[in-house]
């Protein structure tokens, strides 16, 4: 049982750090460009599961508050919120909210990489017909 | 595309958004009504050219009613071939008992939204799936075995003509 | 009721390795985009389910919705290569 | 110092007005108006020069500030009576080189005429800089702009030959200053706290002797253009470039530059105090005598004139170190004083050779069969220029090793006088068979197809000058002598 | 009202479990097509039926909507499913893919 | 945070990286990149991070494998590791 | 290099083990991540911008500075695409068409005749694509919804998960399905590149602009509560309704982008057929 | 006015770009006055931080949204931020006007994206510099790299490998840099850096904050292109095209360096990072090796340009080697060395640019006798390589005393002798080039793309670069004189103050 604590509690880092370590890999140690790409992706997703388990909370909801649905009337929502929204509202209840904002930054930001890479990916098999580095440094060589 | 079609075309695509849109966001203030009014305006306006390609609104009402009337049954149809499928993958001499082949046959469907219901429905129901279909309606259809293939075009296709009203 | 549901989505995520297998094996491309289809279609329901057990369900659905829809373009999109001509003649047909 | 000083802009006027005067020489469109630049900018530099040699003959110094680059150090000038020895030889001798400079280049015809000129003048600035700088930091930022100034100069033929011996050059002189100098000026500044050149130096009190040595040692070295002996080659290689050049600049200005900068670190940075308590001195004297035997036995071996007369500059310049080493008075002043006497002699003979290259483009000694008789002139002119290397009298070589020889005696240094008195001998040996060459041997064979003729009258006239400036100092010798003793004693007493 | 919804969505695994035991059983992706898209999209139908009546237990207006909604994702499903299974399975007929058959043994069963 | 489901879908999330730069395929990488970005996606939403895991859902499932696919398309599927 | 791979990832992951291990626990409520900054924003929230989705309000509010250049490094990649990818448009050397109720595909020289805007002809790509009536249909029909849905999203930021950002990439997604489904052309036909270009801009620059409009109002920048004069509305519901005008700049931008960078790659820069 | 100079300096180039962008659309020719513009009204703001700073002696802090600091982003301007402000928005500004025609040559109706990009790069740069937070400084890194890559892939024929790697080390080190920030996020829940400067030391002895130290700064080694992991930066750099090269390869890595700064200054205290972990000793070394291989390499080169990047290697070890020093000295080293070795940059690069403009090549051997038929862009060569080789009064040569300085007073004499050693090889490097420029005779390089100039003259013809390349580059080289001469201002005026009052 206390292994089983000790996975639980620790799961997430490992699994982070194993999917870190796999896509290091690709990037360093694999032949084709679009793979090293792949690997990219993938070293990116483990820092964003890093942060995800930081927010996690233990007996929490998703970080939308409960009483948000104020009073359908209008709009005057604000009022209405203030009322009774702040008394209630506990931050234990809620998963913690910023480590999901800086992760939503994170995937748009690897996305945009993701396609810059890709872009750069057609440019060089224009320019060479192949995607395997050596093969690229032998004709570099050659040429 | 005429003005006139794309007119109406945009009115029913408006409306029909508009019922989505209410689904969808479940707040009847205001500002999200009227959020939701430009929203479906905006989409309506940038496929009204596409979705509904000759806008008859009463046409519209009475194919959605027919279709309405055709879905319990193919939901019903779809859970006995399940069934079927189901035993067939699961039972030990699976292999005996499959037996795929593709099936050709012309369906008398001239509608193109039609044709397209029909071949996703043989392909929804389990045991036939529609590998190609041309614009006259020839179908090849793949089918896991024979008894699959036995209600082909059958039943179904007699449905569908209904609802587009051949 | 809840701890049903909790099971169940074990139990599914469990089936999910199975689609995931024919995806990871293949051997073909097509075997793998049925394997990512059949995994979409599991996982809209987990999604569902997981709404279910945070008790926020109304908060899932979109999600759940978003993603049944893109899985379909992302299935259409990989199948489409195949429908170039491309993977007739200048690539291997796995 | 507890010298009175006097803020003046003048020197940093004296600086700049060479600096100020390109721009002037680069636009100019005719040959005439260059040169009448350069001549302009020479003469008012020398006479800014002279200028404060009333002030300097009257004990005080000349300072002026021109930026503060770190709190307590920035580009400062600061005139006393060692610099302005040095600064009055430069620039009297630059006018001299620009007359001979004139007469040379048209009577050659070479190219590139505005780039000689101006880096020539920036080469000038540089020299004034560094015999007015008031510290190591100022010293060191005109000391490499003058090596890089003479780049151009050294290269100036474009060559083969010119190329190797370009790069010979910065790689002795770049590297020196690069490599020894600058990190031993920072060492020094580490743990002094200051590069102002102080009577007695700055070390005293802040290093032990070891690192004393390393740093006198690298500044020795460091200032490569000194031509100490492992840092030496580079002097007989840039001997490619155009006379002038050579005469100016490696009779006066770089290696004196060289000698000037050695002399200033180790009596104002390193002090004298320091020097003797170590012993550094002696290390200093003994490398400075291995050079002057060792180049004079070389210089005995060229048969190219100018070789010969850069490995004889090789072995004078030691003697300056070799006197200021001696840490005696007279032997100071003899180092200080050999500054100038040497210029004027050496100078002689490089615009003698010129203007035997100028007029025959004979370029070897053994070549020179009987041509005293042809340019009487101008081989008069080398013996009196000779001597005065050699230092016999009537010349002004005699003063300063006069003083050299009783500087070694007072300290009572006996080798090393043994050392002064050989290389003399030597000296005499390595120049005599030029004038034998030149006057009492006519071999057969060697025929002038056409008479020759003197040299341009614009090449003869400015060595006869300085020809006569040697000879006149023997004579005349108070300005540079009350100069330099002024300096030993500044340096001494106080 | 529970019992319905729990036996729903039971039957919805269980033919997940069909459909993924049909994919890796059946002998070539044209067959295994079937289990793939049909059942599963069946088991999501059931299970989302089970979920929606699920959300009913508890009666307010925006359940119901939260139920339509729900039911929503079904229909959407029920197009796009066969419509990605015939994306796929003419990616096999352009790859020229020889379906498998009893007599011939084409393709590579697998 | 649901630490069940959670366990078992970090061993399908690796299973799926692993898989994915090992294939010998680029399509299949690909495609393969989309499903482990739908398992993370279920990840998110485990750990209630529903923000996330819609943006994951929609950028891995609707944009980034489409780019890869396009990508693969222009250039090859050929891969040697 | 697989050597040098192993071995970095040995040693990265060695390291990253050892550390890890000093983590507060998987959830713990009372780690400092949790008790330091968040309960600010959970418990602000509504007082502050009246948005019941925190994530929303921390990403457009408390950090919508963030967003903003989140915004940015999207219009970046769709730049950089475009700057790397796109060539000259070249004339086309032969065209070729489809008779959509035979299937048979005619191919035109650059001499010959385009039947032009005619029913029967559809112009196809040099890659044949087969005459799909299914997949066309199917798409022609769901893309309205997906549509809808993605305003929805938007729209709904406020109080369910989505916004801007998912929004607008459902929107790309949208298009992208209609020219995988259609084909590239008639897409470009429809949104050419121009436009989404421009709209990718000037989305950022709504976004910006909102920014820099409470600027010129005499408040900070992004800070929404100086549009309160202008909404008619009072601070907090300004809040509110600035979040909303940014998240329709973002998604906006982003959808845009999407199908800028999608043009660029699947027809790897000619923009005449795709994938 | 001025208390929203901190948002102007970026909000204007953003949204100058925002407008470029489209307008590259619209109407090319309003692309490049806008883009000046902008880059001119930040450069004139920071300019006036700048100023501002030096006069109250505080720095001035900038809320966005209006939030306080840890809730919401804050920008900080201080003395050190303000002088590497003006360093970037003047060296992309002199890069951008001496870089019209090239523009307008090399991308062909791509100008709107390229100077969209460029502006979006300035602006990227100039928000890491100012910015007050961990977080906001990782989105504005990933701007600067995505834009940096663009431009610099669009180059030669090799730039998009080049590129390719480029991507993928610098995504590396930026991921490394947000898990650092994640790392400190878990240990202390804040992520501003004043905030977390204040939580920090009560917690030394955590082994996640040391950790966050160690895989923070390895990703910024990565992306400043140190020792073992530099690879990508000559390929990346010398590939790209020379508008693009000339403001890359100036800034990326300074300001990277700058960014190591601050983290170690400010976020992590001086205390901790050279008292509690002593991490000044090993990183030294590190600088060390880089400056002997980065200098080694350089020397092996012929092409032009991936010499001077090789010697940009070298100038980042020299930083990093100063700034780890740990003293005063070195410090104010590493940092004046971050403000001149961006102008020295800056300079070598336009001249690259001109003489690729003139001649076509990048070839050592093609710079045949541009002495003569060029003397100002020459003059203005040899006085950027006289600073690299640091010789007075040119500015590289008292950012080398400082450094020098503070390695003899921490003892690191092996980084002295470093130091040296590089200053040799570099001149070496550039004599060999002027020599050959110098030494051997034009060749007439029909490649070259200034044909317009008259071939009548028979090689005598001086034909300068164009007066709008000559000019800025005659201003940046003059620069390195007045930078030399004032660098003591700079040191005591601004750099004293960024350094705090513990180091010595």
């Amino acid at each position: 049982m206390d292994f089983l604590t000790v996975l639980i509690s620790r799961a997430n880092y490992w699994a982070y750090i194993i999917l870190m370590m796999i896509g290091l890999y690709a990037m360093i140690a694999k032949n084709n460009l679009v793979k090293k790409i792949v690997g990219m992706s993938i070293f990116q997703t483990a820092v964003i599961l890093f942060y995800v388990s930081i927010g996690a909370k233990q007996g929490a909801t998703i970080p939308i508050l409960l009483h948000g649905h104020a009073p359908e009337t209008g709009g005057n929502l604000a009022h209405a919120a203030t009322g009774h929204g702040t008394a209630a509202v506990q931050a234990v209840n809620y998963i913690n909210p910023l480590p999901h904002v800086l992760m939503l930054t994170a995937i748009v930001v690897g996305v945009a990489t993701l396609g810059v890479a890709l872009a750069l990916a057609i440019k060089v098999y224009k320019e060479y017909g192949t995607l395997e580095e050596n093969e690229i440094n032998q004709r570099l060589r050659r040429g | 595309m005429k003005l006139q079609q794309r007119k109406s075309s945009f009115v029913i695509s408006f409306f029909i958004l508009l019922l989505f849109w209410v689904v969808f966001s479940g707040r009847f203030d205001l500002f999200h009504l009227s959020l939701g009014m430009i929203s479906c305006a905006i989409v309506a306006w940038f496929v009204s050219d596409l979705s509904i390609p000759n806008p008859r609104p009463m046409g519209i009402l009475r194919l959605w009613f027919n279709f309405f009337l055709y879905f319990p049954w193919l939901i019903w149809q779809i859970l006995l071939a399940n069934f079927h499928v189901m035993a067939l993958v699961l039972s030990p001499n699976m292999m005996e008992r499959i037996d795929p082949h593709i099936l050709r046959f012309r369906s008398r469907i001239r509608d193109e939204l039609g044709l397209v219901t029909f071949a996703n429905s043989i392909t929804l129901t389990p045991g036939t799936i529609t590998v190609h279909i041309s614009a006259y309606g020839d179908l090849s259809v793949h089918a896991i075995d024979k008894d699959s293939a036995a209600a082909l075009p059958g039943e179904m296709e007699a449905r569908v003509a209904r609802i587009f009203g051949e | 009721m809840d701890t049903y549901i909790l099971y169940s989505a074990m139990v599914l995520s469990v089936f999910m390795a199975i689609p995931l297998y024919r995806s990871v094996v293949g051997p073909t491309v097509k075997d793998r985009i049925m394997g990512v289809n059949a995994i979409g279609s599991k996982t809209t329901v987990l999604l569902i389910m997981i709404g279910f057990i945070f008790g926020r369900v109304d908060m899932f659905i979109d999600i759940a919705l978003a993603y049944a829809l893109l899985n379909f373009i992302a299935v259409l999109a990989a199948s489409r290569y195949f429908h170039k001509r491309k993977g007739l003649y200048q690539e291997m047909n796995r | 110092m507890t010298m009175e000083t006097v803020l003046s802009v003048k020197p940093f006027l004296a600086v700049l007005v060479s600096l100020v005067v390109i721009p002037f020489i680069v636009v100019s469109r005719t040959q005439n108006m260059r040169e009448s630049w350069t001549f302009i900018a020479g003469t008012i530099k020398f006479l800014l020069v002279l200028s404060m040699l009333p002030l300097v003959l009257k004990g005080k110094s000349v300072v002026y500030t021109v930026v503060q680059i770190f709190p307590d150090l920035g580009i400062a000038f600061r005139v006393d009576a060692f610099g302005m020895l040095f600064a009055l030889v430069a620039s009297s001798l630059w006018i001299v080189t620009s007359i001979y400079s004139l007469g040379y280049m048209r009577g050659l015809d070479e190219h590139s005429q505005t780039r000689y000129y101006s880096f020539f003048a920036v080469a000038l600035s540089a020299t004034i800089g560094v015999a007015f700088s008031a510290n190591l930091l100022t010293l060191y930022l005109f000391y490499e702009m003058l090596s890089l100034a003479t780049y151009p100069l050294v290269t100036h033929h474009q060559d083969r030959s010119a190329r190797t011996s370009g790069r010979k050059y910065l790689f002795y002189i770049l590297g020196g200053s690069i490599g020894l100098a600058l990190p031993a000026m920072l060492i020094t500044y580490h743990f002094t706290g200051t590069l102002d050149f102080a009577a007695h130096g700055v070390m005293a009190g802040h290093v032990n002797s070891g690192l004393a040595l390393v740093l006198s040692l690298m500044f020795l070295f460091g200032f490569a253009k000194v031509g100490i002996m492992p840092m030496h080659s580079w002097l007989p290689a840039a001997m490619v470039a155009p006379t002038p050049v050579s005469a100016l600049l490696h009779a006066v200005a770089v290696v004196k530059v060289g000698a000037f900068s050695v002399v200033r670190v180790f009596t104002g940075i390193v002090g004298v105090d320091t020097l003797a308590t170590f012993h550094i001195n002696e290390i200093i004297c003994t490398i400075a005598a291995i050079t002057v035997v060792v180049a004079s036995l070389i210089a005995l071996s060229q048969d190219e004139l100018k070789r010969r007369l850069a490995f004889s500059t090789i072995g004078q310049l030691s003697y300056i170190i070799l006197g200021v080493g001696l840490l005696s008075a007279s032997g100071m002043t003899g180092g200080m004083l050999h500054i100038a006497m040497h210029a004027f002699g050496k100078i002689t003979l490089f615009f003698c050779a010129g203007a035997i290259f100028c007029a025959t483009g004979i370029k070897n000694i053994s070549q020179m069969k009987g041509i005293g008789r042809q340019m009487p002139i101008t081989m008069t002119a080398f013996l009196i220029g000779s001597l005065s290397v050699v230092g016999l009298p009537p010349c002004g070589g005699f003063i300063s090793k006069w003083y050299l020889v009783v500087g070694t005696i007072e300290s009572g240094q006996m080798l090393l006088l043994l050392v002064l008195l050989g290389s003399s001998f030597l000296n005499a040996a390595y120049f005599f068979p030029v004038f034998y060459n030149a006057f009492f041997l006519s071999e057969p064979e060697m025929t002038f197809e056409n008479r020759v003729e003197e040299a341009p009258i614009w090449c003869v006239v400015p060595l006869t000058i300085t020809a006569g400036i040697s000879m006149v100092l023997f004579f005349y010798p108070q300005p540079f002598l009350n100069l330099a003793k002024l300096a030993v004693q500044s340096i001494n007493g106080g | 009202m529970n019992l319905i919804s729990a036996l729903l969505i039971a039957i919805g695994l269980f033919f997940f479990l069909g459909g993924s035991i049909g994919i890796i059983r059946l002998p070539d992706f044209y067959s295994r097509l079937h289990a793939a898209g049909m059942l599963d999209t069946m088991g999501l139908f059931l299970s989302m039926a089970g979920l929606a009546l699920y959300v009913l237990t508890d009666f307010s207006f925006a359940n119901v909507l939260v139920a339509i909604k729900i039911m929503l994702i079904v229909v959407f499903v029920f197009i796009t499913s066969p419509t990605a299974t015939h994306a796929i399975v003419d990616a096999g007929v352009r790859a020229v893919r020889e379906p498998w058959t009893k007599d011939k043994k084409g393709g590579n069963p697998i | 945070m649901i630490w069940q489901l959670d366990l078992i879908i970090l061993v399908l999330v690796i299973v799926c990286a692993i898989a994915a730069i090992n294939v010998k395929d680029l399509l299949s990488a690909a495609i393969l990149l989309g499903a482990y970005s739908f398992l993370l996606c279920l990840l998110w939403a485990i750990m209630g991070a529903v923000d996330v895991a819609f943006t994951e859902a929609t950028v891995g499932a609707g944009v980034s494998t489409v780019f890869c696919v396009a990508a693969v398309f222009h250039t090859t599927r050929r891969t040697t590791d | 290099m697989k050597l040098i791979g192993k071995l970095t990832i040995f040693l990265c992951g060695t390291l990253l083990i050892v550390f890890a291990n000093k983590f507060p626990d998987f959830g713990d409520p009372h780690s400092p991540a949790a008790t330091h900054l968040s309960p600010y924003f959970i418990e602000h929230t509504m007082a502050d911008t009246s948005v019941p989705n925190i994530v929303t309000s921390v990403l457009a509010d408390y950090r919508g500075y963030d967003t903003m250049f989140e915004t940015t490094v999207i219009l970046a990649a769709g730049l950089a695409c475009f700057f790397l990818l796109r060539l000259p448009e070249e004339e086309e050397k032969e065209i070729y068409f489809r008779h959509v109720p035979t299937g048979v595909t005619i191919r035109i020289e650059e001499c010959g005749a385009a039947p032009e805007d005619s029913e029967v002809f559809q112009r196809i790509d040099s890659q044949w694509v087969p005459c799909d009536i299914i997949i066309r249909s199917t798409s022609r029909l769901l893309i309205p919804f997906i549509q809808i849905f993605a305003l929805y999203v938007v729209a709904h930021g406020h109080h369910s998960p989505g916004g801007g950002f998912q929004g607008g990439v459902v929107l790309g997604a949208a298009v992208i399905l209609f020219a995988i489904s259609h084909n590239l052309r008639t897409t470009v036909a429809k949104i050419g590149e121009k436009s989404a270009a421009i709209m990718s801009a000037a989305g950022v620059f709504i976004y910006a602009g909102t920014g820099a409009l409470c600027l010129v109002l005499g408040e900070s920048f992004l800070n929404y509560g100086a549009l309160a004069p202008i909404l008619g509305t009072d601070r907090v519901m300004a809040r509110s309704h600035g979040i909303l005008i940014v998240e329709i700049g973002v998604a906006l931008a982003v959808m845009s982008v999407m199908i800028w960078i999608y043009y660029n790659l699947s027809s790897a820069g000619k923009q005449d057929e795709g994938l | 006015m001025v208390n929203t100079l901190p948002a102007l300096v970026i909000i204007v180039p953003l949204l100058a770009a925002l407008v470029v962008a489209a307008a590259g659309f619209i109407n090319k020719r309003a692309c490049f006055p806008i883009a000046v513009g902008a880059l001119s009204v930040s450069f004139l703001g920071a300019a006036a931080l700048l100023v501002r700073v030096v006069n109250t002696g505080v720095a001035i802090e900038y809320r966005f949204a209006g939030w306080a600091a840890p809730m919401g982003i804050v920008y900080v301007i201080d003395h050190l931020s303000a002088l590497v402000l003006v360093v970037i928005t003047a060296v992309a500004l002199v890069n951008l006007v001496s870089s019209k025609q090239t523009i307008d040559r090399e991308f062909k109706d791509k100008e709107g994206a390229f100077l969209s990009l460029y502006v979006l790069f300035t602006a990227g740069l100039i928000g890491m510099t100012a910015t007050g937070d961990a977080f906001n400084l990782y989105v504005l890194l990933e701007i600067a790299s995505l834009s940096g890559y663009a431009l610099i892939g669009l180059g030669k024929t090799r730039a998009p490998l080049a590129t390719l790697n480029y991507l993928f080390l610098g995504t590396i080190g930026a991921t490394f840099y947000l898990l650092g920030v994640g790392y400190l996020y878990i240990a202390t829940g804040s992520l501003n850096m004043a905030d977390l400067a204040a939580i920090l030391p009560g917690m030394q002895n955590s082994g996640i904050v040391l950790f966050a130290f160690i895989i923070m700064l390895s990703g910024l080694f990565v992306k400043m292109a140190l020792f073992p992991v530099h690879g990508w930066l000559p390929g990346a750099y010398s590939q790209s095209s020379s508008a693009a090269a000339g403001l890359i390869a100036p800034l990326t890595t300074k300001v990277t360096v700058y960014i190591m700064v601050r983290i170690c200054l400010n976020l992590f205290s001086v205390d901790y990072t050279f008292h509690h972990l002593n991490a000044g000793d090993i990183l030294v070394w590190v600088a060390i090796a880089t400056i002997v291989f980065g200098s080694l390499s350089a020397l092996a080169q012929t092409d032009y340009k991936k010499m001077l990047t090789y010697i940009i290697i070298a100038e980042v070890g020299y930083m990093v080697g100063g700034f780890f020093l740990g003293n005063r000295m070195g410090m104010s080293g590493a940092i004046l060395h971050i403000v001149n070795d961006a102008v020295m940059t800056l300079c070598l690069f336009m001249a690259a640019g001109i003489f690729l403009w003139k001649t076509g090549t990048e070839e050592r051997g093609d710079l045949k006798g541009l002495f003569g038929s060029m003397p100002f862009t020459m003059a203005g060569f040899v006085l950027a390589g006289l600073s690299i080789i640091g010789v007075p009064p040119t500015c590289g040569f008292f950012s080398k005393w400082y450094l020098v300085s503070g390695g003899i007073a921490a003892g690191q004499y092996a980084f002295v002798a470093a130091l040296i050693f590089s200053s040799l090889i570099n001149a070496v490097l550039f004599f060999r080039l002027f020599e050959i420029s110098y030494f051997e005779p034009f060749a007439d390089h029909h490649h070259g793309s200034d044909k317009s100039a008259g071939h009548g003259g028979a090689g005598a013809v001086i034909r300068e670069a164009p007066m709008a390349m000559l000019v800025p580059f005659l201003f940046v080289s003059i620069m390195l004189l007045v930078l030399g001469i004032y660098s003591g201002r700079i040191v005591t005026n601004i750099i004293h103050f960024a350094i705090p009052a513990g180091v010595i």
